[in-house]
């Protein structure tokens, strides 16, 4: 394992920059490891990866959280043969005390390379490169050690969440232990999957979406609020004696043109039926403009990365919905699961639940999670006129339907 | 077709030389028009490099002219704009006049004819429409009519200038939107509400399948291949009548459903915004000869909030942009249901894919 | 033909706006108008037209510009029996002399209804009303006088165009005569269908676009400049005087903020390269602010209303055109026969060229007409990075292809 | 798949509970944050309602950690924090600090390790990436090693927070984007440039042929029934590899030609504007390990032109969005190709439909 064998690598040890080759070096004691940095070598070489796809592998009792890898030069690198990743459901928010750290590390250091991602896209601790062999008895001592696997495959991923209450003053609804019930409720979706395609969850506490949930989750939850901003105006006036430009950089980008700030009296204003909550004037000014009291969530579905039918981001389908600890978080949970019961019945196979909303139409969605079309779900209505009727708003004969007929009238009329 | 032998006729002579056309005063300031000015509600005055002033009076229009008043208003050209007018993009008519002291007469005998003169500035202009029962097989209501029932009752807007913008109002009676109304400020749209009835003998004898199949915006025709016909999926079919349009055995007509949507927001001015389409408001107003009650007042009301809260300079579109079409529903005090939702092939940019709305 | 019979219209004969059925009933002498009237009344009753798709009936030589019509209720309603549209194809911006309206009018006494749109919504004067006998006869006498007829069909529909130089002080164009030179060249594809479906053209002569040529042309022509706005500071300080809100009114709402007004200076001044020309502020101070010197246009294509595939706005594919009288507009010229040949080539039946090339790509159109792409063609580049390579881009063995890989290396610099 | 018995696992446990990690100030001020403050590039203070201060110390991480080096973190955390710590959403490592004394030292020992402290503020933040050729059969470039690269030009970035706005670059390694960069700032995609090859035999064996076809976005796939295999049109194939990601047979990677996309201007927030897509900027760069200097000197452009002409307070699209895409072209020296411009589902409303644009 002498450094001159990997020219190549050698190079992205310079720079200031954490090295990623000095990471696998530093588990190169480790056989897999090491030649792990020589298949990677040869790849810089080659300029193309050299893995297959992988096979079908996994634990007693789950359907996903193992991703199967082979070398595709197994004679060359006989090592990593088999490379297999496992996928750790991390605690909410990425929290972890220093001996839960070291309890990973340590199963880690019997089972697998030594390798890990802190952590992987969706949110696992990813565990990278084990053998097909390890698979079961590193998931026993994790599972003793209190971890689970998070997901892969056609089935609910790993939810994630972030930093939240626990370390933000923004955190409209308690991201962690939403996340944390809602992977615990839903366990069996995660592990054992049955659903058309993958399923995401993510959680933010605000409108600045720290997780990125509305780019990449199938449904996204982020915080928000529905009565009006807190103003400390004595903070205000602090920032205003420092100079700080509150015209220029906090009123003049509010995007509704919500607040004002009257300079002569340093007073801060917010006309709160008309502000959309972005977060704009509270992040520039977090010492003097607080969340409103009465939080809730926005409900978003569809949100994914390009394949097939393009990037989505998600969709509003809940302007604002409490979030009730106290009852379990029930309604969220009885529209997930509606969801992914219409979904389940409807999608065709790897169809993303918004492909599926795509191709089927918004309004069979909601009709059958029984949501009510509200104004929020659009950034403007249909330019088109090609619009469906149901049956019962259609009158029927020629000699007139009353009923249908006042049903339709009332479009008219609220 | 006609078994008389003809004098060979000329072709392809081209239109009329508009040069002809034009007044001498045009002619001699042709592209020299260094400003205008508003005089009145439907009187403009162009004024020239070289100081030439040329006022134009406009006056509204249904459109649909009997040649007794296209022979009036020859007359009252030669009387008063030296035997010189135009017609407009929306269809009203335009005295050339070079001599100011002509206006006041020329509007005096254009109203005393009952042809209003306005729609000019920061009005109502004429509602563009289309041919309705008077003339096309396809229309799934009437325009002339609901035309001129909006107009009467808007027609104080056409009279003067001071609304907070242009309001452009568009109609067509069916979707094909020869009125191309997909742009304006308010639209309304003639509409069907049911599926096609097919008479498969009629489609058999007259009509090419593919041609029809292919019609279908929504791919919800199928081939019917022992009728020698087709078949409609009723779940996909959203009534558009193209399918009717290539083959008149897909009837469409449904007197009882057909009605009316309504339409808002549109423009087509580069003028700070960019051209728009207009925005679904209202799915359905039913049909109701002579004078479309429902249709009249629900179009008053969409004109006045505007009116009322718009900012001065706001085109219709643009109010909506800074309130927000939440607020818009809330105001114009109407639901939003699912047919407010796209579902057709550009829909997803649609969505809302934000958290920035209001309650 | 008493007033009884009709008690719907009849409705329709009240109010300030001028009434259609008065005008029938102007030209209710003639038969046909009467019981054009009585058909309406029950189309009214009935809550349905009362019109046949027309069958195919024309005039020697032309293939186009005759609108076939019958009622369904011929037995009733015998004099309707036919009742065809000539469409008749306007002089450039709609000016006449009292002379040409008369003669008009004239022909019409004599073969048709007395009914007319002035005008249709594509341009041409419509003579509403005729049977399959007077088409000939008509035409003939609209020749011998002057006019001609317009499109229909599948074929180049008569173009039209604004007010233009005639009467407008913003005209970048002689709109008048680009219309009257186009409808010149093109006869022949004007009155003897052979494209793929229908193909419109519309031109005006600013941003302000009074012909609505983005949203109703397949070609849409739009005067506009490349050089400075002409400011009058005299006339900007008459404005100041008359208590003209400049700032507000002009200067906020300039969508690319090129726009400044020193209300101490009382002076008004364009930032041009940042301008984009959308006519705002010359509109609102038309005595103070004119369009450029170095005139000309930009050309869109793809306009069309709702059927089939949405309505489409047309899309910019030239930013700026010199459009020279002296050489007959022929880069235009040409531009526009690359357009139909292309399409003609690969244009499905009644597929308008906006939905080829949302089906084909932007790509194969602009390589096909030989346009360079620019950024003015988009509002955004793409968001999906599902883009093409053309095969002379690619290096095509793994020696590697030294003209293509320094083709595709030029991608990265200007 | 495993022959010898195991003893019973424990399933479905669920994850570590969160509470369980926090620190006592935390718990003590669960949800009672009042507000934060920026202290230095790379420390945060939060002061609860009840007066308390928490600190934060975030250190970069090139995310691919050997356990040698989590062990080193979870002793300065012992030593620090009160053996408390967390990971962020973009894979940093954050220490929470109780008492500000140990804050100097933290920094000292995690600096002097190599793990730089900074990325809070208007700064650089760590590039979200994925596995690459580490750990991936699909992609079409390596993930750490043009990360690293352009981290390590970006260094001074990552550092300060006086930049414009926070800037969040993104990679991934293929078309699956495990990245989610397509609402990034910056972002850059491994793709491919040519067709699939087909390997008849595999095919026929190992894949479910309606599974392919329906893999591929623009229908480029067809059966082939001789074969039992498929075939691809060329002229529809974007060379997207999803339907290699269905069927190993549909071999994609062609080393010469894969290479490198970049994008612009996403947004994931909703601060101000909405979230946003990135948009292509530079179709390819090639493929040039070990540091990849075409891709290092392209991103550098992109990111230096935005920290000299943006606004304060200004993302990048947001600056894009003010200046114009002509204009930012211009400024990169980056020429327009027909590659930027749309031809999928979506593409229609990308198109410029005003005249409303700079030269
Ligand atoms: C490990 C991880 C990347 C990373 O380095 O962080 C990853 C790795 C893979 N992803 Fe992913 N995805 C990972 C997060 C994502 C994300 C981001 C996210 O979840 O926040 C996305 C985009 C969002 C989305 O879901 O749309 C993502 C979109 C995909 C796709 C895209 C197709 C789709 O529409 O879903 C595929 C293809 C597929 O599913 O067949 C894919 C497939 C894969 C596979 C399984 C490759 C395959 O085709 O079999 C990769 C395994 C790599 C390996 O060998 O270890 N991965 N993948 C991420 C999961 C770690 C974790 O559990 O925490
Ligand atoms: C006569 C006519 C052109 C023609 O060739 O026939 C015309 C003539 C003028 N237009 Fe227009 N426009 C005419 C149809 C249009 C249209 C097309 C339409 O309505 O279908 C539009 C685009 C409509 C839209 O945006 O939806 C149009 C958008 C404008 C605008 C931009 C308004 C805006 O702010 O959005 C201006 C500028 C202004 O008014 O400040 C304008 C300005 C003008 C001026 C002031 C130009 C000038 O200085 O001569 C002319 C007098 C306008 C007036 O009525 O006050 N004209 N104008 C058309 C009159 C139609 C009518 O009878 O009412
Ligand atoms: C007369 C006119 C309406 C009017 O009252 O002004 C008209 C009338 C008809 N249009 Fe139109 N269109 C007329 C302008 C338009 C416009 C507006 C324009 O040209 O500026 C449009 C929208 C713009 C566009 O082209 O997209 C328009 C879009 C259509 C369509 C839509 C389908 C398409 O994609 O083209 C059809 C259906 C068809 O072509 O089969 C259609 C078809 C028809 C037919 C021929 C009905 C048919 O399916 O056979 C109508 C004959 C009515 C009749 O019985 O006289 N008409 N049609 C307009 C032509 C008058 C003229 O020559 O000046
Ligand atoms: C720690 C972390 C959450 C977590 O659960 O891990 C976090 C934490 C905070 N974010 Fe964030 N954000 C974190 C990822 C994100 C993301 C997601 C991402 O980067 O992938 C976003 C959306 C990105 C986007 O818009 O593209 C995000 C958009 C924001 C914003 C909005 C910025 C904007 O104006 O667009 C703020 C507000 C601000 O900075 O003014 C914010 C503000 C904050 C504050 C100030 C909130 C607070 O008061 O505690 C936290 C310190 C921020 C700092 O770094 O200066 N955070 N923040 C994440 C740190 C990632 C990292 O290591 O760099
Ligand atoms: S999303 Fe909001 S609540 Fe969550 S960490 Fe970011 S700023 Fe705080
Ligand atoms: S939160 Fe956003 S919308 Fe509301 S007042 Fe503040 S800046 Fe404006
Ligand atoms: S809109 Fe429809 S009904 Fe009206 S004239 Fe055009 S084709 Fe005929
Ligand atoms: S009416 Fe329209 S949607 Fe319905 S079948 Fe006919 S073409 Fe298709
Ligand atoms: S488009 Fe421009 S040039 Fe033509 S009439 Fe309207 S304002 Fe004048
Ligand atoms: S023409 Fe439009 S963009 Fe140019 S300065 Fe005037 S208002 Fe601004
Ligand atoms: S982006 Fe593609 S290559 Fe990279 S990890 Fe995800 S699936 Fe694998
Ligand atoms: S690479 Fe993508 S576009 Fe090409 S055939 Fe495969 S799935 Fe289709």
């Amino acid at each position: 394992m002498s450094e001159k064998k990997r020219p190549l690598l050698e190079e992205l040890k310079k720079g200031p920059w954490p090295s990623f080759v000095k990471e696998m070096e530093k588990s190169a004691h480790n056989s897999k490891t090491a030649e792990l940095l020589d298949l990677l070598e040869r790849s810089y070489e080659d300029k193309t990866g050299h893995w297959k796809h992988g096979g079908i592998v996994g634990v007693t009792g789950y359907g996903g959280g193992v991703i199967g890898r082979y070398t595709d030069l197994p004679e060359e690198f006989p090592e990593v043969r088999e490379f297999h990743t496992m996928r750790v459901n991390q605690p909410s928010g990425w929290y972890y005390t220093s001996d839960a750290l070291r309890t990973l590390c340590d199963i880690w250091e019997k089972h697998g390379s030594g390798l890990t991602n802190m952590h992987g896209a969706t949110g696992d601790a990813i565990l990278l490169g084990t053998t097909t062999e390890h698979l079961q008895p590193c998931f026993n001592d994790l599972s003793e050690a209190g971890f689970d696997l998070g997901g892969s495959g056609s089935n609910m991923r790993t939810p994630s969440c972030c930093a939240g209450p626990a370390r933000c003053q923004n955190a409209c609804i308690d991201t962690l232990d939403l996340c944390h019930n809602l992977t615990n409720t839903f366990q069996d979706y995660l592990h054992r999957p049955s659903f058309p395609y993958k399923f995401k969850i993510k959680i933010s506490g605000c409108a600045n979406d720290c997780v990125a949930s509305i780019a990449r989750a199938d449904l996204s939850i982020i915080g928000t609020w529905r009565d009006a901003i807190r103003i400390d105006q004595e903070a205000v006036k602090e920032y205003a004696a420092q100079g700080y430009d509150i015209q220029g950089l906090v009123v003049d980008k509010c995007p509704s043109q919500a607040c004002t700030y009257n300079a002569e009296t340093q007073e801060f204003t917010v006309d709160n039926p008309n502000c959309v909550r972005c977060m704009h004037c509270i992040n520039k000014m977090p010492k003097a403009l607080r969340i409103g009291k009465e939080t809730g969530a926005t409900i978003l579905i569809g949100g994914k990365a390009t394949i097939v039918q393009s990037a989505f981001l998600s969709w509003v389908i809940v302007p604002f919905m409490k979030l009730e600890k106290e009852d379990d978080y029930a309604e969220l949970k009885d529209l997930i699961e509606r969801i992914w019961e219409w979904w389940d019945e409807n999608g065709k196979v790897r169809e993303r639940v918004g492909e599926l909303i795509y191709r089927k139409g918004m309004r069979e969605f909601l009709k059958a999670v029984g949501l009510p079309p509200v104004p929020q779900m659009v950034k403007h209505p249909r330019a088109n006129p090609y619009f469906f009727w149901w049956p019962d708003e259609i009158i029927s004969s020629a000699s007139g339907d009353a009923e249908a007929e006042a049903a339709a009238g009332a479009e008219v009329e609220k | 077709m006609c078994s008389v032998p003809v004098k060979k006729p000329k072709t392809d002579i081209g239109p009329p030389y508009y040069y002809d056309m034009l007044p001498e005063i045009i002619k001699e300031n042709y592209g020299k028009w260094k400003y205008h000015e508003k005089i009145k509600p439907g009187v403009l005055k162009h004024v020239s490099e070289n100081g030439a002033e040329l006022y134009t009076v406009r006056a509204g229009s249904p459109r649909l002219l009997s040649i007794v008043t296209i022979r009036e208003y020859a007359d009252l050209a030669d009387k008063y704009s030296g035997g010189h007018l135009r017609f407009t993009s929306r269809h009203n008519v335009e005295f050339l006049l070079s001599d100011p002291a002509n206006i006041e007469p020329l509007i005096a005998e254009l109203e005393a004819k009952g042809y209003p003169v306005g729609g000019t500035g920061d009005c109502l202009n004429n509602i563009i429409h289309t041919q309705g029962w008077i003339h096309c097989h396809s229309a799934a209501t009437d325009a002339s009519g609901p035309v001129k029932a909006v107009m009467d009752d808007l027609f104080e807007y056409f009279k003067k200038d001071d609304l907070p913008a242009k309001l452009k109002i568009s109609m067509a009676c069916c979707l094909n939107m020869c009125g191309a109304v997909h742009c304006s400020d308010i639209a309304f749209v003639g509409i069907h509400r049911t599926v096609p009835t097919i008479d498969d003998a009629g489609v058999a004898k007259g009509c090419e399948i593919p041609n029809v199949i292919a019609s279908c915006p929504t791919g919800a025709i199928r081939p019917n291949p022992k009728a020698k016909s087709v078949m409609v999926n009723e779940e996909k079919c959203m009534y558009c009548g193209n399918c009717y349009t290539v083959c008149p055995s897909m009837k469409i007509m449904d007197p009882v459903n057909d009605g009316v949507a309504i339409f808002v927001g549109g423009k087509v001015s580069n003028a700070r915004s960019g051209p728009a389409f207009s925005r679904l408001a209202i799915p359905w107003v039913p049909n109701t000869p002579p004078r479309w009650d429902e249709l009249v007042v629900a179009i008053r009301n969409l004109v006045e909030i505007w009116v009322k809260d718009a900012r001065k300079g706001e085109r219709y579109g643009e109010w909506i942009e800074r309130i927000g079409w939440e607020k818009f529903f809330e105001m114009a005090n109407l639901p939003f249901t699912d047919k407010h939702i796209d579902d057709f092939i550009f829909s997803v940019p649609t969505f809302r894919t934000t958290t920035n709305f209001k309650y």
